[in-house]
Formats: structure tokens, sequence, C-alpha cells
């Protein structure tokens, strides 16, 4: 019945369920949880504001990757960006570098402009689609430089063409808030971005903007899948402590 | 305020930093680790005669990684008395860079050997680790023809070969643990491995536990065999430029600190 | 010379012209790196174009007459996209990208539970105990992974809000030691990509194209220069 | 057809296909084992139909500033990317598809040329943010600084000449603290994208199935 070696990802996979489903139920019954500040994400409407001060577009990416986690995050924070850049009168500029996505981004810009009462400003050219990666990069350091964007939002899955676009930015003086869950990329997004996103503060980005009760109940039981996952981490090195027996059968105990 | 530099002068610098080696080779300092010079010591130490199982499994996105080092280890075992089984089990891309990159930079090397007698070609084999358990327990069987469809019963080379016991050194590229598995932990062959820069921390423990008997790791260690075997190539020049091009970085933040201390000093931000 | 040279030739040529024009934006953005840029996106989507038939053809069509019916179903959905440019019609690619959705999320997510959380929960079982170096060593590892991962605790409770202060500092200061070295490893294989380009660059017949841009990078600066004082 | 154009419809069909394909990471059901292999499978298919929408945005976006732009270098520059996209896409299907000599020849010239040169730009801007970055301004970028200098000297090839300790504190930063760091970094990452998923498939996740109505 169960693949070999994956009961024990089974179920721990179970209590972090658990934990983020019935935290969404409590909190539907009775909103108690509140989230700390994530900066970052409370700087987007500066940044956009910005972009409306100066009269200069505002750029988007969701990163690189086809439909993940990260990519689905990154729309979500897109979505809002461009709400509010749909309240201001910014011209948004979303660029697309896989063909999967593309759909996505699409509707996730038109709805924003639909909810913003504006769907009549939409246009389709707002979502630019540049396939794979690396024309993508050229192409947004070719709009960075030509149309002085003076603010960008680049949250998902980033790689090699993260630094190209925000050295550009920063040297057409725009203000940036980024952020990925690649490991790799994380410390120019912290180097050079005005407000970064640091890992898997990108997954908490819908539940934090939107401030509905129920999100947040995900997010708090992730804290509790933390905690638990961090006090595993913990019971095993003392095990391994306590004897090299302990510790390979605790290994094996993961490896079921 | 802190005043910054313009960028683009860092970019010309860097024109200089990275171009200028590369056209004249300065030579600088490479120290040598300690796995680079225990494979050299290993293949000086050689006994004469002795058989050389050499994998070259080079493919095209992975050659600034490996071609180096491969040019560089095949060039040392031919210039000793030692007998050298070549093959490829790692890619099928092996065979055409052997005969595109490879040869040539060893064509002066290979001249005073004669094919057949001092070495042999298998070229690419499938089925990997399958593969290698075969060959290490029967070549014959494995292997029933080189690479240009001579059957090996008619290879003088290959007469008193018949399975691994009978290898002095087994030398792979890629990754080392297949190597391990069905040469060292069986029959005891040494193992080393032509592989990755990223690997080199992940690998050491087997240099240590004695499983690996030498590791050229990426570029730079090649830069260091090719200083070993006083044979400059590929590798040392980019050696060059790369030492070089983290200097500047690192002297760059150097002064950016510089500068940023002097501007807070002046009372700037 | 005959033709297949002469085309490796006209080849090499303006691969290196397009390998230069890329490096002009480093002085400002111009007309070169504007026609490199066109160039790039336009020839990645008619290749993108290319690819996207061939799979439709290798995927969908062959197996639908290998009489695997079952794959018409991607075929609809795939034309049911289309209907996002019209406006009345446009809820039925919802069905579509609801089937994108599912499975690449589902995919995707799911290769995590192993490679991310069991393996790297496996790998800190580590033994606290032993020589003075491992001891302090072992000790980071444990407690700088429970430190950084407590980091990114959200929920804001206020009778733990001194506690976690503390842990989070810690983990801060551990994972912006991990991102200064992620940083400064990744140097490395940049120089390494632009050292072999530069290889390239100076190899036949790449080579004659340097003086060529030297000449107009100077042009441009001179042209600059001369806009400046106006 | 009312009831088809409910979001609820769509996101019951992505969350039973996500559950589908968790399921079939854990248990070993042949069944199921297939129809999620052809899924994947069903996911190629549809980036491929995706890919023509691109070609289409590509169209509109390239064939307004060719019709209406007055700049006659951005006129020039839309109309070569059309070109260049049309002719690259009649070229890879030419027989054999996605193999025709003239197709490879124009990819060897371009992409081959390309793609290298933009990624090795980043030797650039890496330098240039390495200056501003590192910076002593706090204690978190002192430690930033630090474990940057102590890297970056390692990989140098001429490090171990420098001082011989750069190699210890090198390969002692990269196996100890760092490993600590990114392991932390990878864990979080699972867990986020897991209650992400478990918004995305009850619906409280993307703006494209949250919004109601028929649009």
């Amino acid at each position: 019945m169960f693949v070999p070696g994956r009961i024990s990802q089974f179920v721990i996979f179970l209590v972090l369920c658990f934990f983020m489903l019935s935290a969404l139920w409590l909190s539907k019954r009775k909103p108690i949880f509140k989230l700390r500040k994530i900066a970052p994400l409370d700087a987007i409407e500066e940044v956009v504001g910005r972009c409306a001060e100066m009269g200069r577009p505002l750029l988007m990416v969701p990163g690189i990757e086809g439909i993940t986690a990260q990519t689905l995050a990154g729309l979500t924070v897109v979505n809002y960006a461009t709400s509010l850049a749909a309240r201001y009168d910014v011209e948004p500029i979303m660029l697309v570098a896989v063909q999967d996505v593309y759909p996505l981004a699409l509707e996730n810009v038109r709805l924003a402009f639909q909810a913003e009462g504006k769907a009549d400003k939409f246009r389709p050219e707002m979502v630019r689609f540049v396939y794979s990666q690396f024309p993508m990069a050229t192409t947004a350091m070719g709009i960075i430089n030509r149309q002085r964007v003076a603010g960008t939002v680049m949250v998902g899955g980033f790689y090699a063409e993260t630094l190209m676009i925000l050295e550009n930015a920063y040297r057409a003086g725009a203000v940036q808030v980024g952020g990925t869950a690649n490991y790799h990329n994380i410390p120019f997004f912290v180097a050079v971005c005005d407000y970064a996103l640091i890992g898997e503060e990108i997954f908490a980005a819908s539940a934090y903007l939107s401030k509905d009760p129920e999100q947040i109940g995900t997010i708090v039981g992730e804290d509790f899948g933390r905690l638990f996952l961090a006090l595993l981490a913990f019971i095993g090195a003392i095990l391994a402590t306590l004897g090299a027996t302990y510790g390979k059968w605790f290994i094996n105990l993961l490896s079921i | 305020m802190v005043k910054e530099f313009d960028p683009r002068w860092m970019y010309l610098l860097l024109f200089i930093v990275v171009g200028a080696p590369l056209v004249r080779p300065l030579g600088l300092p490479l120290p040598i680790t300690a796995p680079v010079l225990a494979l050299y010591d290993k293949i000086e130490s050689l006994p004469p005669g002795s058989i050389v199982l050499f994998e070259y499994g080079v493919g095209a996105a992975s050659w600034p990684e490996h071609g180096p080092s491969n040019i560089a280890v095949l060039k040392h075992l031919l210039s000793k008395d030692v007998k050298i089984i070549l093959i490829a089990l790692y890619t099928a891309e092996g065979p055409t860079l052997f005969a595109t990159k490879i040869k040539p930079a060893i064509a002066s090397y290979l001249e005073k050997k004669t094919y057949g007698v001092d070495y042999v070609d298998f070229g690419y084999v499938t089925g990997y680790e399958t593969a290698m358990a075969a060959i290490a327990e029967d070549m014959h069987k494995a292997l029933t023809k080189d690479v240009y469809g001579t059957p090996i019963d008619q290879i003088p080379l290959m007469k008193n070969v018949k399975s691994a016991r009978d290898l002095a050194l087994v030398i792979a590229t890629g990754y080392c643990e297949p190597y391990i598995r069905q040469f060292y932990t069986p029959y005891g062959v040494p193992v080393a491995i032509m592989t990755w820069g990223m690997n080199a921390p992940g690998y050491m423990p087997y240099i240590s536990a004695g499983q690996l008997c030498g590791m050229v790791a990426g570029i730079r260690a090649a830069a260091e065999y090719e200083v070993l075997i006083k044979s400059p190539g590929e590798a040392s020049a980019s050696s060059d430029a790369l030492s070089l091009s983290h200097l500047f970085v690192a002297i760059l933040i150097v002064v950016g600190n510089i500068q940023y201390y002097l501007t807070r000093r002046r009372g700037g931000r | 010379m005959d033709f297949a040279e002469f085309a490796s030739l006209v080849s090499g040529l303006i691969a290196a012209a397009l390998t230069l024009m890329i490096y002009s934006l480093l002085y400002r953005e111009n007309i070169l790196y504007r026609i490199a840029e066109h160039t790039f996106v336009g020839i990645y989507a008619g290749y993108g174009v290319a690819y996207a038939v061939k799979n439709i053809m290798d995927q969908g069509v062959s197996r639908i007459s290998a009489g695997n019916y079952w794959f018409i179903i991607p075929m609809i959905l795939g034309v049911m996209l289309f209907t996002r440019f019209t406006v009345k019609q446009a809820w039925i690619s919802r069905y579509s990208m609801a089937v994108m959705v599912g499975v690449g999320t589902g995919v995707s997510v799911r290769a995590l539970i192993e490679a991310q959380i069991v393996r790297q929960i496996k790998a800190s079982v580590i033994s606290l105990y032993g020589g003075p170096f491992t001891v302090i060593d072992n000790l980071i590892i444990v407690f700088g992974f429970i430190c950084a991962f407590l980091y990114f605790f959200f929920t804001d409770i206020s009778a733990l809000r001194r506690p976690m202060s503390y842990i989070a500092k810690a983990g801060r200061y551990v994972l912006m030691f991990t991102f200064g070295g992620a940083f400064g490893g990744t140097v490395l294989s940049r120089m390494t990509l632009f050292a072999g380009r530069m290889q390239y660059l100076l190899s036949y017949p790449a080579y004659y194209m340097i003086p060529v841009f030297v000449a107009i990078i100077c042009a441009m600066i001179y042209y600059d220069l001369r806009k400046k004082k106006e | 057809m009312s009831w088809a154009r409910r979001r609820e419809l769509p996101l019951f069909l992505s969350a039973i296909l996500g559950i589908m394909a968790f399921a079939d990471y854990f248990f070993d059901i042949p069944v199921l084992h297939s129809v999620v292999s052809d899924l994947q499978v069903w996911i190629i298919i549809l980036a491929a139909f995706a890919m023509f929408m691109g070609v289409i945005n590509l169209t509109i976006v390239h064939g307004r500033v060719v019709m209406r732009e007055k700049d006659i270098i951005r006129r020039g520059l839309s109309a070569w990317t059309l070109f260049l996209m049309y002719l690259m896409a009649i070229l890879g299907l030419l027989p054999p598809i996605t193999a025709h000599p003239s197709f490879r020849w124009l990819y060897s010239t371009t992409v081959a040329a390309l793609d290298p040169t933009v990624y090795s730009i980043l030797a650039f801007y890496i330098t240039s943010a390495s200056y501003r970055a590192f910076r002593a301004r706090n204690i978190e970028t002192m430690i930033f600084l630090i474990a940057g200098i102590i890297v970056i000297l390692y990989n140098a090839p001429i490090g171990g000449y420098l001082h011989p300790g750069i190699v210890t504190l090198g390969s002692w930063a990269m196996n100890v603290p760092i490993v600590a760091g990114q392991r932390a970094i990878m864990v979080g990452a699972a867990i986020g994208a897991l209650a992400l998923a478990i918004r995305t498939f009850t619906g409280r996740e993307s703006a494209w199935l949250r919004a109601g109505g028929g649009g």
C-alpha cells in the first residue's frame, strides 16, 4: 500500500496538515490570532506610491518557475500590487517568462483592475510574455533603463536573473521589494532590495495582506508545525548525543 | 550620503582584470591542496606496467569543470610507464568530446605510445553502475569490442587484464560513490575522482576514510594539477583570471568600507 | 572557402557581435543593446513555438492516434484556454487553469516533504558530545538551525514576545552569515562564466569584433561628453 | 449552464487533482500512478497551448507598436522581433521538426551566444553589488561581510597562498554555520509551500479563483 520509506513522511505530512487545518477551523469560529509585522509587504504601498509620485511605471515579475508554490505566492503579491497601481493610476508592467504562468498572470492583473472598478483601464499589454529566463532578463534590463521604472515588485522563484534586474533597477533609482525561497538568490534580495522577503515569508503574503482570519489560521498552524519540526530536530540531536545506536534508531524511524 | 563610484569604472576594470591574464597568463602562485597532491603521488608511485582504468565522462555542459582536469591527469599518466584503459560510463557525449577536445590536447603524448599495447579505448558503455559492476567482475564478458570494433581478445593490452583485480587504479569523472561501491569496496582497487568544484566539501569524508585516493575538483584543482605536471593549460589561464577577479572584488569591498567609514566620521549618513 | 566554412564564419562573427552588443549595456542603454535584446526575444519565442508544436505532436497527437483517446481532454482544455481573450466566455478558461494549478501545485509541493523536511531533520541527528571542536561545530549546526528556523515564527503571542525576540535575533545572525557566504560563493561561478566568455571572445573569429566595438564605445563616450558640455 | 460558471467547480477540480498528486506520492496504487503520470503529460500539452497565448500576446504588444508608434526605431525593432519569431517558428516546423539545419544554424548563431553572455553579465553586477552590499553598518551587516570575505578568499585559487588559515576558515564556514542557515531556509520554505498548497486547495489563495461571478 505505502511506497516503501514514505510512511514517516506521510505521518509528518498528516501532523502538519492537522495543525494547519485545525488552526484554520479555530480561527473561522473566532479570530484570536495576530501576525507579527512583515515590513516588506507593508512597503509595497510605498513602492506604488513612489511610482505614482514620479509618474513612472511599476515593474513586477512573479519569478521564472512554472506553476509552483513560489509562483502562486508571487502572483498573490502581484495581484495586490496591481490593485494598488490601478488605484493610483500607475502603469504596471508585468513580465512573465513561463508560458504556463501567463494565463494565470493575465487573469490576476485583469481581476485586480476589475476589483478596483477600473476594468476599462486594463490592457492585455500590461502583462508581457517573454519566453524563457534570459530573454526575460534582457527585456527587464532594457525596460528599466528605457522607461526609468520607479519601483519593482519581484516575488517568486528566482534564479540567476535576480541580480541583473535588481542592479539595473537600483541604478535607475527604483524602490524595490522582492523575495524568493531559493536559498542561493536570497542574499541578493537582502543586499540590494530596499525591502526583502526572506524565504518562506513570501508564502505568508496572501494571509498577511488579506487580513482574513481563516488564512491567518493556516499561518498559525504552520507555526505549530514549525515548533513540532524544531522539536524533532532537537530530539534527534539529543538521542545522537546519548549514543550512536539511539541516533541510528531515530534515523531509521524517519526512514520507514 | 556615501559618495559612490560610478560602477562603470568597476566594469571596465573587471574586463581588464579577467581579460589580461587570459591573453598573457601570469602564473600566479597556487597552493597545492592535499587531495590533488594525493592523486599525483599515487600516479608517481605506480610500478611500471601497472594498468589504470580511466573514465572520461565529460559532457559539453560540464566541460569547463571536467575537461582541463581530464587532460592534465591523462598527460601525467601518458608520461609514465603505465597502461591505460579508456572508457566512458557517465555520458554518451564522452567519446565526442574526447575526440574533439581531449585528443588534440594530448596528441604529442599519444604519439609516443602504441594503441592496443599501451592504451586502449572502449568508448561509451551504457548501463552506468550496472556496467561498472559487470566490468569489475569480468572485462572480457562486459566489453566485447573496443571503439574501433576490434574484438577484445585480439588486443594485446587486454591479454593479462581479466577483472578489477588486475587494475592498479581507477580514475573517474563525475560522482565518486558508484565507483567506490563497485571497485573499492569489493576489490580494493584505489579510486580517484575528477568532479565538480562544488562537490569538493562533500567528498572530503571519503578521502579521510581512504575510500578515495585522490580528487581533482573543478577548474581550480585542475590548475593545481597543471602546476604539478609543469604543463600549463586552459585551467591555469582562467585560474589567474579567477584569482585576480576575486582579489578585485575583495579590494572593492575594503574600499567600500573605508569610504563608508570616512563619510560617516565626517558626519554623513 | 566552401559554403559550410563560410556559414560558420558568418555565424561566429554574428555571435561575437551579439555578445559584445549585450555587454554594451554596461556603459549605457543604447541601440545596439536594443537590437540584441529584440533579436533574443524574437528568436527564443519562435524556438518556444516550434517546441510547443513538437510537444503537442509527441505528447498529444501521437498518443491519440495510438488509440489513447483520453489525451483528447488536455487538447480540449488547451483550446479552452483561449477563451481568456474574450469577455463573455472567459470563465471557460478557468477549468484549464484549475487543472494546471491543481497538478502543478500538488506535484511541486509533494517532493518537498522528503528533500526539504525529512532529509534535513535527519541531517541534524548529530552527537553534541565529542572533541572540543566537534562539540562547538555541532552545537552551532543544531542550535543555529533551530534559531534560524524559529526566526520565521509569524504568530504574534504577547507572552512569548521577549524570549522569541532573543531567538529571532540569534537566528537572524545565523541567516546573515549564511547569506554572506552564499553571496561570496556565487562570485566564483559568475567569474568562471565570464572568464569562459572572454576566452571565447579572444578566440577565432570572435576577436575581429573587439576593435570594432572598442571604436563604437569610444565614439559613444565622445558623443556623451560633447552632449554633456553643451 | 450557469452552474458551470460558478467558481466552486474549478476550485474543487484543482483540489481533487492536487490531492491525487499527493496520494500518488505516498501510496503505491498502480491505477493512481498511471493517472497522475498521465496528468503530468496533460500539463505539458496545456503548457504548449499556453505558449500560443504567449505568441498572441507578443503579436499584440509588438503589433501595436508597429501600427501606432511614431518613433521609427521602435517600430523597426518591434517588426524585427515579430519577423524573427515567425521565421524561427516556421524554420522549426520544417521537417524534421525542430531539427532542420537552418533552424539549428540560427539557434547556434544567436541563442547559443546570447544565453551564456547574458548569464555572464552577472559577473559585473555581482562586483558592483558586492562593493555596496558588504558594508559594516551594524552587527548584522558585519556578520554578512565577514562570511562573504571568508568565502570569497577561500574560493579564489590564490586564497590559500595569501594565508593558509583562509582554507581552514573557509571550509569551516561552508560546513558549519552556512549549513545551519541553509537548512533553516529549506525546511521553512517547505512548510510554507505546504501551507500555501492547503490554502490554494481550500480556495483561499489565488485571486483567479477567489473572485466570484461569471467574468
